[in-house]
This record gives C-alpha cells, structure tokens and sequence, in this order.
C-alpha cells in the first residue's frame, strides 16, 4: 500500500497538466451537447493528443501507441478529468477495436487502421448485439454466407453507439454450423458498404444515443477476418479484456460527479432561504454518498494496481461494475433531487436548463460539456442504460457466483 | 498510488492466519464467552503478536496500520476475543514518548481509553480534573472489564489534557455490561476521586489520531467478519439441498451471495486503502477514514442479515457459529460511532454551507479511464 | 371496518376502463403528446364523465373519492392525460356553493389552484391582495397552461382568502413547462394586476381539503401506472427468451415482479382505505393521507425501475410504451409535495417532542388476529 | 368502502372492552418474561375466556366455539391488545389443531381434544418441519411404518415452538410409497407417548424458543389418523388456509408497536438534553415507519373484510407476509437504535433493560410483558425467525410470481 508517486509518475503528470492547460483552452469552447456536433469538436483535439505522444497510451509502440502501464493511464485520465477534457468520441476505437486488431489482426489489418483510430481520422463502432441476443451473446443471429472472396452477411444489430458517426466497425456473425460460441467470426466492416441501413434509436430522453444496423447481403473480402472463421468467440473474449480495467472502475468519474454535488450543493438554498448544505438530510446524503465514491476510489485503485502489475483479474475485478452502477445513479438522482420537481423536467424545458446550481462554474472554465440539470439527466439516465448494457447485473451477479464463489450452475 | 501488500505483509498476515487457526475453533470460542473470560487467548496472542504495527521505537515490533488493519481483520475471520488488543491499539498514541510501557500494554497488561464506546473518540467526554483526583462516570468502555490502566481524557485549567490511571486503585469502579457479541466486552467506569498522572502529549490531535485508527481497525474488522460470513453461506448452500438441488444453485441465493462478494471486496479495497491514507497522512485521511467506518460498517450489518438468510433458520439458532459473526458485524456499526455520527462528520468537512467560498480541493483525482 | 367496492363503484369502473380502452392507445398518446395538445382527450372525457366523484348538490354527479381514485387510478393505466382533470377535481372544494361554476368546470372549462405543484397544496404561498388586482408569480402550477379560471391564494386584510381569477385576462401570462411526463402539463403563471373575486370559503380549511384530495389521488396514479408496469413487465418476461428460456423463468425476474406485486397491491390496499377515510373525515384522516401519498409514490418509482430492470434495453427507448409509465410514475413522487415533506406533515402531527404529554390516541385499533 | 361498524361489531365491542377492564386486574401480574413460567399465568385468563364465551371465536359453536366471522374476531383482537391482554400461548391448537380436528376429524376425535383446547388444559404443537425439509415440506422423511393395530414412528422434527408445553401434537409423517405430496399421512400425537424426546434448541439470542422432537418408534393407533391415510396433504393444505388471514396479516400487532415507538421517542432526549423528537432522521423515520403500518393496516382490513365475504384468497393475502416481515423487523430495528448501542445489550444485560424509554408506561398498566430494550431485541429477533419460518421470502416471492402472476416455473 503505497500513497506516493513513481518519479516518472510525478513527472508523467506534470507534463501532462502543463500540456492539457496550454492545450485545451485552444479549443472551439463551448463543447456542442449533440454527439454529431461533438465531431468536429473533438476531432482537432484528438489530433493534438497524437501530435503530442497522448494517444493510445497503453497502446504498443509499434503501432504508434506509448506502451505505457494504468497506472500512467489513469493519470491522465485524472488530469484530464480534472482540467475538464472534452468527451471522449472514439472508445470503441481506441479500447476495443485497436488493441483487438494489434493482438488478433494481420499485418495488413494493422497497417490499415490503426494509426487513424489515434490520429481522431476514424471513430469505430460495434456490432455485437442483436433483438435476440441481449445479455446472450452467444445466441447471434447475424449470417455470413461464403461467396467468392469473401462473405455476404445479412442481419440486424441494435444497441450500436456511433453508428452514424463511424467509419467502420467490429462485428460478429455466425459462419459456420458450430452450436452457439462456436461458428462465430469476428469481422472488420466499413459503414460505408453497400447493404448497411443505419437508424437511429432514440432512448428515454429522446436523444438517439444508439442505433439499429441492418445488413443486408453486405459483401466482406476474406481479408475483413479477424483471427479464424469461426474462432470469433475467442477474438471476442480477448476485446473484453481489453477492456476490463475500464468495465471494473466504470466510464464515469465519480470523483469528479461527487465534487460537481459538493458544489452544487454550497451554492443553493431552500425554499426558505436556508443554506440547502445545513438541511439534515442533505447533509447526510452528500456524506453516504461522498463515502461510497471513496470506496469506488478505493476498488479502482486496487483494479488498476492489479492491471500494473500483470495480474490475472480477481474478485474486486468482477465486482466493480456491480458497486459502480448503483452509485452513479445515486449520484445523479440526488442532483436532480435538489430542486423540487427539477428531476422532472425534460432537456427541453428552458428554465429547468438554466436553474445550475453551482455545476457550471465547476466545470472547465473554458466551457462545460452540459449544464445543471441536463447534466445530471442525462447521467441518471446513462447510468440506467449502463446497467442494462453489457449483461444486465443480473447476469453480473450470477457470474460472481458461479465463477468466483464456485456457486453450482444447475 | 499502489495498491498492494508488500512480501512482508503478505508473510504476517499468513502467518498470523496459521497461528489463528490453531488458536481458536468454534469449541474453545463457546468456552471462553460462556465462562466471560477470554484471558487465556488474550495473553498468548500479547505473547506471541504484541506490538506488530507499532513501529519499534515506540515499543513495537514495527510495522503502521496497514499491519493492524491485517490483525483486526484476520482476528475477526475467526471470531477471536479482541476487545484488549483493539483497546490497547487504540490507546498508543496517548503513551508517544514511554516505549517502556507500551511494550508492557501490547504484552498483555490492556490499556483502554476511558471514553464510552458508544461515540467517536475524538467527541469523547471528558472528566472534570481537580485536586483530589478524578471523579466522575463513563458508560460502555470498551475492554473496561480488563483494562490495567486507562487513558482519560480530562478538562484541565488549560483545556483538553489525557491522563493515565490504574485501574487497580480502590477509587475505580468497574461494572462489566453483557454484549450479544462475545467477542468484545465493555464496562461501565466510575472513578471517585482516582489518582492519576497527566500525560505529556497534545490531547486533541492524539484523540482525533485514536478516533482515524478506530475507524479503519472498526471497519477491518467487519471485513473479517463479513469475509467468514461469506465462507459460511456459501458453503452451507454448496451442501444444503432443498427441491431436490443444492440451495446454491437458486438464482436468489446466488444474488445473495454476489451481493456480500461485493461489500467484502469493496470493503477489503477500501480498509487497506484508508490505512494507507492515514498512515501516511493524506490531506483526506480524516474524511477517508470516517467513509470507510460508516459505509463499511453499515453494509456489514446488511450482510450479515443477507448471511442469516441465505442459511435459513439453522443460521438463526444458538449452536450455529453464524450467530457469533452476525453479532459481530452488528457490534461494529455502533462502535466508536454510528454511521450517522461519522456522515456528519463527513458534511461538517466538506463545508456544505460555504457558499461563494473558493471550494476546498478536498478530494483526490479521479481514476477513471 | 369493510374493504370491499359497492356494486355501483365496481360497474363505474368496469365503464370507465372499457371507455378509456376505446378512447386511448399508444398511437393516440404519442399524438397528443408530439403535438403537445391533449384537449380532444380532455374535452371527449369531460363529456362524457364529468363530475363523477362530485355529490350532485355540488354540480356532479354523485360519488365521492373512492370514485375520484378509481378515475385516478384508471387513467393512470392508459397513461391517459389528466392534468385538466385533476387540476378542476382538486379546485372544486373552492367552489363550495356554486354548483353551476363546478358543473362547467368539470364539463370542460378547467379551473386549476394557483399553487406551485412541488409542494403539499396547505403550503401554498399566497399572492398579496391590494386594491389594483392581484400580482405575483408562481412557478409550476399543474393545468396552468389549459386552465380557464385559477383559484388564488391570497392573503387579505383578515388573513388567508382564495380568489377566482379568470386566465383569459391579458394580466395573466401564462408559460408551459416541458416536462418529462407528457401525461401531465406545468406551467409558469404571472398576473400582474390581475382582476379576481373573492370567495366565501374558509381558505385553510379549503386548502386542507385540497391537499388530502392531492395526496389520495396522486397516489391513485401511481397504482394505476404501477399496476400498468408490472403488466408490461410479467407480459415481457413470459415472451422474451434468452439462454433458451423465457426470462420470466429465471428467479431474479419473478422476484423483481413479485416486489412490484407486493407495491401494487399494498398501494391498492391503502388507496381505498384512505380515500374512505378522508370521505368520512376519521379523525386520522389527513395522516392517512400523508402516509398513503409517502410511502405510495416513493415505491412507485422503485417500481418503475424494477421494471425497467426487468425489460432490459427494449424497456429505455422511447418506442416503448414503458417509458410512459415510467415517467408517471417518477413525476407523481415529488407532485405537490415529496415523500420527505409529507414524512414531516406525520412527524408534525405525532407530536414526537410531547413528552410528559397524555398521548393523544391518534392511532386506530390494530388488526392483527 | 366503509368506515363505520354494523351494530352487532359496535355492540361487541363494548362487551370486550368492559370485560376486558373487568378481568385483566384481577390475573397475577406481572406476566413473566419465560415461556415456561407464563403457563400458571396464562391458564387462568384462558379458562375465563372460555367462561366468558370469548375462547375459539370463530370455531363452530358444535364445538365450543362462538361462530364469528373474521370482522368480530380482529375486533376482540384489536380490543385486547389496547388493553394489555397476556400473550397466546396456544395459537397451534385455536388456530391450526383445532379448527382442522373440526372439520377433518371423527367424531370421537372431537370430543376427546376439541373443548380441552378452548378450556386452556391442552396446548399443543406443530411437528411438521424437519432438518432436511425445510422450505420443502413434502420431502419429510419421518417414517410410520404399519404394526398391528396402529403405527410406528420414527423420525427427527425441529423448529418446533411450544414442544416442551404442549399436550398434544399436530404430526406428519410418511406412511406409502408414493413420491412427496403422496404417501404423507396427518397423525394427533400425545406428547408424553413413549419413544418422544424434547430436545430445546436456543435461538442467537440464547433462549429455547423452539425444540427439536426425536420420534423413536412411537407408537399411535389407528385412531390417531386425522383424514385418510396416505391423504395428509390434503389435511396439511386445510390446516394452512384455515390460518390464512392470520399469515396475511401477521401475528405482530403493528399498530400497537408504532404506538410504542412513538410513546418511546417522545420520552427520550439525545446525548445533549434535546428532546429525540426533535432529530430530523428520527422525525422522518418515525413518519416512515407510520406510514408503512398505515399500509399494513390497510392490507390487514382487505384480508379481513375479503375471508368475511368468504372470498377466496387473491393477490392481497399472497403479498401480506412480504409486506409485513421486514415492516416488524424495521419496527423493532428502529425501537432499539433509539440509544446508541442499545441494540447491541444481551437480554440479561441489567442497565440496557432498566433503560426502557415510555415503553413501560405505555404498556398495561397491571405489567408489561416485556421491558423497552428487552421488547424490542425479542421482537427484532422474532422477526427475522418469522421471515425464515413457513417458507423463506425467497419461497414467498415465488410463490407470488408464478401462482398469482403466471410467470413459467422453469
């Protein structure tokens, strides 16, 4: 148990902080709400990163990545964070699809995509789930037919983020006649083929966070394979591992969420004029709440101490979404709880929008990504979609108890 | 940051883990609480443990929280009577400068803070010092029963002083209270004009040092407890069947279990990351330290009701070992301060009514990714 | 004591439910609420049931609040808009002796309290009355954007008066809200010098009825649209499959559904008991109130996101109709006051600082057997 | 909906009430706290029921009983908790023994147990549960095996409250060769039979609440079968519903104990002199607490008023446990965290128990059964004994799920 810094943590920080103070106020401010405006945003901030040896940290360097621990990964998530970093666009690019392509892929695969992933050229998406298949992978429907050169592949996928903002994707359909896991492969799709129907699926708030793709007799050269026809599982496996130091401690920054409250708190009053912070109950929320972010800090940490060190993922790896989840949606319910009814109104409604609290003055100075009460919507919602996503925590739990507790299948 | 235990912790806590295992069983357990005496393991374990993360110049065996958070935590996996260790431990930092007579409490002659159990620390009431001695009550001391001698937090002509009494002068008054726990005893103190000595320490920050260190030796030990509750629940429905199958196989039990998986491990992540924190003085120690006391005791509390469920009414009965670990965990919520006292606390140093003041950088970066 | 419909309660439900299955379905609803306009539901509705729940001698057509929450409750299941409505049913107790004003009221010319809709309706903040008219703002009043006429609080020379205003005045500025719940409409309401007379009610006393109404048939909503998600959810988990089987297999399902169950039928439990009390004014009538509305609204929102566990992503897109419900649900916890200012009405009420107080019986016998 | 009572309830009340006021006084108080030593109190009070014709209210009047319905009966309930009546200590013979010797029992079976019931000479007890049939009850394995003349049992009941009082048994034991439901045959079994053996089995609070029974070849004549043999699940069904409205609505009268709850708080102060009622948590608990016994309340009148009306069982009596365990558990819970460490007292524990709160006063004034922290440490340990016996919550919920809501067993 060590609090302190490497020396080349502490540097790797300052250079970092200086770096991100000098760039970010170069930006276009303010940061659009709409995800097709945030394009444009983004991309010569993406840019700047490669530039400046910021993109695919953890990445090898061969592949223009920094070859660089967590540890130093999540340094520069925290400065990021901390000096108000525009949205991250391209996750599935840069976490899934790149280190899947530079462990799995051919030479040609690699030399063809991954340095535009880090340049912000192109942002991926991915094609896994389908109507039929939600926390059951295994059960995809998707058909690639063999054809001459290549595969014609029909199906339908939805729960897509990005869809309509990607260049290509990473997908999955079934080859062969292999039951379930087996008979997978896994693909690399340009969006732009003929055969591909993007439409917009609107969530709860009405904004189309994600996608239905319909394919229908797409044509993929044998060269689109990732890893074996029908060995897709395995490729499939290997992309969520990526990824699993960020599955464990969650996209979100409660630390950030939990200081945005603190704030937000301090700067409103209650009906009668008091101090909203001297009301009991609040009080007492923030502190459960403050306590719970700490265990988060806390489990993360050891998540990413973990990932360093080149362990195998243990228990607080498999628990970490379950703790996670709960909690940003405790977080963003009680913002919303502080004015009576704002939980109430939509992203619409003027007043509401206006009505910040002291959330906009804590964010980066040169433009917050979202206002108040939006933001704090649109995070109790995400939240939702969150624990939904990925396996329900049913299905989380049952893992926990099978896998890690040895709790019998049947 | 880093979290991970070096060789030498890793090599304490197993040895100490082997040692536990030959010290105590369900058996011997039952004969210590049934006959209210627990001195026996108390003097083998000061023989054969004391001082271990108390660093050698001030009369240990070296080693900080990190190692006290593995003793508490592995003391409550078996259940083991600790209300004198834990008292002594918490008692320490009163003796900073008298080597000599921590090694004499950490071998086995208790020392306990005269301060009610029931509270932090740190909000402790303090007896009224004078001339002829100190007089005065306090409830619910934990290890009152068998303390030799108590620190005593005293309101003397220039404030908050700490006092050390024996406990064997004929002035002391002592009347041992019965806890469902059996693993912990406390005792209600009444001094009447007790002799005592005044100790050359800053008492404020030496009562808010005891009140961080119970927190996070509070919380280890609901890890502990948690952690064997666990082991018994999931063993239990492994060899329990019901409808023909093992319980273990129900979706229900199963979520049972998951939960308790992730307040142990969200626990165990947070007691050793807080001990780091305190030890090494954190800007947030104090506040790390009161969020891992209310959140951890307060889910252990919750797993513990989990537990008894998941065994059905076999957990519920006398002779099952569940019940001592459920009392356990239940104790731990209360102690040295509920997890409402310490949110308070929390509110308090977040300044939540500081309005228009620049926002204190209270809380470290984020480690998203 | 009997929990049981009348015969004539029974056969007006089973005519409403089978109206409102002719008159509303998700097409329609999704019409009026892209369009933001709801009247033809609201006017063909007022035609057709207006003034049911209203005794005939005060301009309805007889029944009291049992049959008020039936209507709740029903519209509740069909998401059917309803603000008109219960803006007008809330307002009538104003209009006490002025049968011809309520009987246009409730057949289409909605008369709505100029109250803000975050808080419990005794709580109202009165506007000040003056010899020019009436002027002040009050933010999120339900109905405020459909209304025709607005009952006013007002304080007087003698204290507190309600007022009768007409919306139609170029003094009165009106501005809609967008909520979250299309089922319902706030608005914004300015009238700066505002024409109003005075009526000749007992404005407390008013308001107090206003407010056990409010409550009763808040929570009349929330088990309409909860009973609403749990048919949704038990019809889902019998036709979705994963893993080969129906998801309505797995225990983690049904249990979720059974909690919603207990919520569901608990609410209906106390709906009625409570809309029977407060009829017949028992004397613990308004805690009945207050406790139906807490505890009814809150579960209602745990409700609703059991059932949106339960549906998994299908259940948060916009195309199903859950996400209605869902919404009705959550907007009904915080509508005219939240369960913590309602928890604090009962606190008030049991006197909890009267110590050395005879105990006044404010509770009714117990039932257990 | 109704309010009001119809004349015979008013009057009947009245009737209750003043015999209660007459008779309470002159029992011998104060009713002691062990189960054992409550017998002689209890006996006597039992008997002047009987006398007075308020014992076996809704039993048939053929048998002793008053033939009420289920509205007279919560009426005489009602009445007698407000007045401090002493504990039941028959509940297994009044409400489960007797009324099925009722109505599946021969004629001599009648009249050799039916009136000894009422009368109060004869307690009795339930040995239905075994180690390993829980939750399962048709997987009993307590064997009768056909001698002449009668039967042999051997087998191991637990869980078995009362055993050490009772005269009589309630007893199932497995007498064909069909699977489970079939093959169990309902048998009445005098405790003092040769082959019995009662052995205490304390509680975590260390008291004997329940027993386990050892069956060694217990001999029963034929006449000892209630119903047919081999048909004592149909005999085991009709003892259950015969209690239904008791299971719906629970045994802990929860009015009376917010009644308590409330009389407690307005007694103490906090640490610093101020009155408990003052504490805003407190307040809100409280509230909460009220409210959720208002619901209970109103769930207990729709289970009565529905058994009254003869109606069969609906969703409202499969849902009334569910509600009700955790309700008594929060109570009891609530009560104890009045003081800090209250709860954490042992029953023999001389200061926790003198430290009563308004509890004591608010009791009957002849004696309390029960002090403040002794009342509600037996009552938060009673609870959660009540949630895992009769099935756990687990076996409840789906229970509910797939009889009352159809969703597919497997």
């Amino acid at each position: 148990m060590d609090f302190s810094e490497r020396p080349d943590e502490a540097q790797f920080r300052t250079e970092v902080r200086a770096w991100l103070s000098e760039t970010l106020p170069t930006l276009q401010w303010p940061e659009p709400p709409e995800l097709e405006d945030k394009v444009p945003f983004w991309r010569p901030y993406q840019t700047a990163l490669f530039e400046a040896g910021y993109a695919g940290l953890t990445w090898p360097q061969e592949y223009g990545g920094q070859g660089l621990d967590e540890r130093m990964s999540s340094i520069f998530s925290e400065e990021s964070a901390h000096a108000g970093a525009p949205e991250r666009l391209n996750t599935i690019g840069e976490d899934f699809a790149g280190p899947t392509i530079a462990h799995f892929g051919t030479a040609e695969q690699k030399e063809k995509y991954l340095r535009r992933i880090l340049t912000g050229e192109d942002i991926w998406c991915q094609l896994f789930s389908e109507p039929e298949s939600g926390s059951d992978l295994a059960s995809l429907r998707t058909k690639a037919v063999k054809v001459d050169g290549g595969w014609r592949i029909t199906g339908q996928k939805i729960w897509t983020s990005r869809a309509q903002l990607a260049a290509h994707a990473i997908l999955l359909a079934r080859t062969g006649g292999g039951e379930r896991h087996r008979g997978i492969t896994y693909f690399l799709l340009p969006m732009d083929s003929e055969g591909v129907t993007v439409r917009p699926l609107e969530h709860m708030l009405g904004e189309a966070e994600f996608n239905e793709v319909f394919l229908d007799e797409v044509f993929l050269p044998d060269s689109a394979v990732v890893g074996e026809v029908d060995g897709g599982w395995k490729v499939t496996m290997g992309t969520l591992a990526f990824e699993r130091v960020a599955i464990a401690t969650g996209r979100v920054n409660t630390v950030k969420e939990i200081r945005n409250l603190v704030d937000d708190v301090r700067s409103r009053t209650d009906a009668d004029g008091n101090p909203l912070g001297a009301d009991p109950h609040v009080r007492r929320s923030v502190a459960d709440l403050w306590g719970r972010v700490h265990l988060h800090q806390a489990i993360s940490q050891r998540v990413i101490s973990g990932a360093t060190g080149g362990e195998p993922p243990g228990e607080v790896t498999s628990i970490g979404k379950l703790f996670f989840c709960p909690l940003v949606e405790d977080l963003a319910d009680f913002g919303l709880s502080l004015e009576p009814l704002n939980d109430q109104f939509d992203l619409e409604d003027e007043v509401a929008a206006v009505g910040t609290g002291g959330l906009a003055a804590a964010e980066h100075e040169a433009g917050p990504q979202d206002q108040g009460h939006r933001h704090w919507l649109r995070l109790a919602n995400q939240a939702r979609g969150t624990a939904i996503a990925g396996g329900s925590t049913y299905i989380q739990r049952n893992i926990v108890a099978e896998r890690i507790l040895g709790m019998p299948k049947k | 940051m880093e979290w991970k235990f070096s060789e030498e912790q890793e090599a304490y806590a197993e040895a100490l883990q082997d040692w536990l295992s030959g010290a105590v069983d369900s058996e011997k357990l039952r004969g210590w609480f049934d006959s209210g005496d627990a001195s026996a393991f108390a003097e083998s374990f000061a023989r054969d443990w004391a001082g271990v993360g108390i660093p050698e110049e001030d009369g240990g065996q070296g080693g900080g929280l990190v190692e006290l958070a593995l003793t508490a935590e592995h003391l409550a996996r078996v259940d083991a009577p600790s209300a004198a260790w834990l008292a002594t431990t918490l008692a320490v930092p009163a003796l900073a400068g008298r080597p000599a007579e921590v090694e004499e409490a950490v071998g086995g002659q208790p020392v306990a803070l005269l301060a009610s159990a029931d509270r932090i620390p740190s909000a402790a009431v303090p007896l009224q010092g004078g001339a002829n001695g100190l007089t005065g009550s306090v409830a619910r001391v934990l290890a009152g029963d068998t303390a030799v001698r108590f620190v005593v937090p005293v309101t003397g002509a220039d404030g908050l002083e700490l006092h050390v009494v024996d406990a064997g002068q004929e002035s002391v008054r002592v009347t041992p209270r019965r806890l469902l726990d059996r693993s912990r005893t406390l005792a209600d103190v009444t001094l009447d004009g007790a002799a005592s000595q005044r100790l050359d320490v800053d008492a404020v920050s030496v009562l808010e040092t005891i009140s961080r260190r119970a927190a996070v030796l509070v919380a280890a030990d609901t890890l502990g407890a948690s952690q064997a509750m666990l082991d018994l629940a999931v063993d239990y429905s492994k060899q329990r069947q019901q409808f023909g199958v093992f319980i273990g196989s129900f979706q229900a039990v199963k979520h049972a279990a998951a939960s308790i998986m992730v307040a142990v491990e969200a626990a165990r992540s947070a007691v050793y990351y807080t001990a780091a924190s305190v030890d090494s003085d954190q800007p947030e120690a104090a506040l790390h330290a009161a969020a891992a006391k209310a959140q951890i005791t307060a889910e252990g509390t919750r797993s513990a009701d989990t537990a008894l469920t998941m065994h059905g009414a076999i957990g519920y009965t006398w002779e099952h070992d569940l019940q001592l670990y459920y009392k356990r965990a239940k104790l731990n919520e209360g102690l040295f301060g509920s997890p409402g006292a310490w949110n308070d606390h929390i509110a308090d140093a977040l300044l939540l009514t500081a309005r228009d003041q620049a926002t204190p950088r209270l809380l470290g970066g984020g480690a998203s990714v």
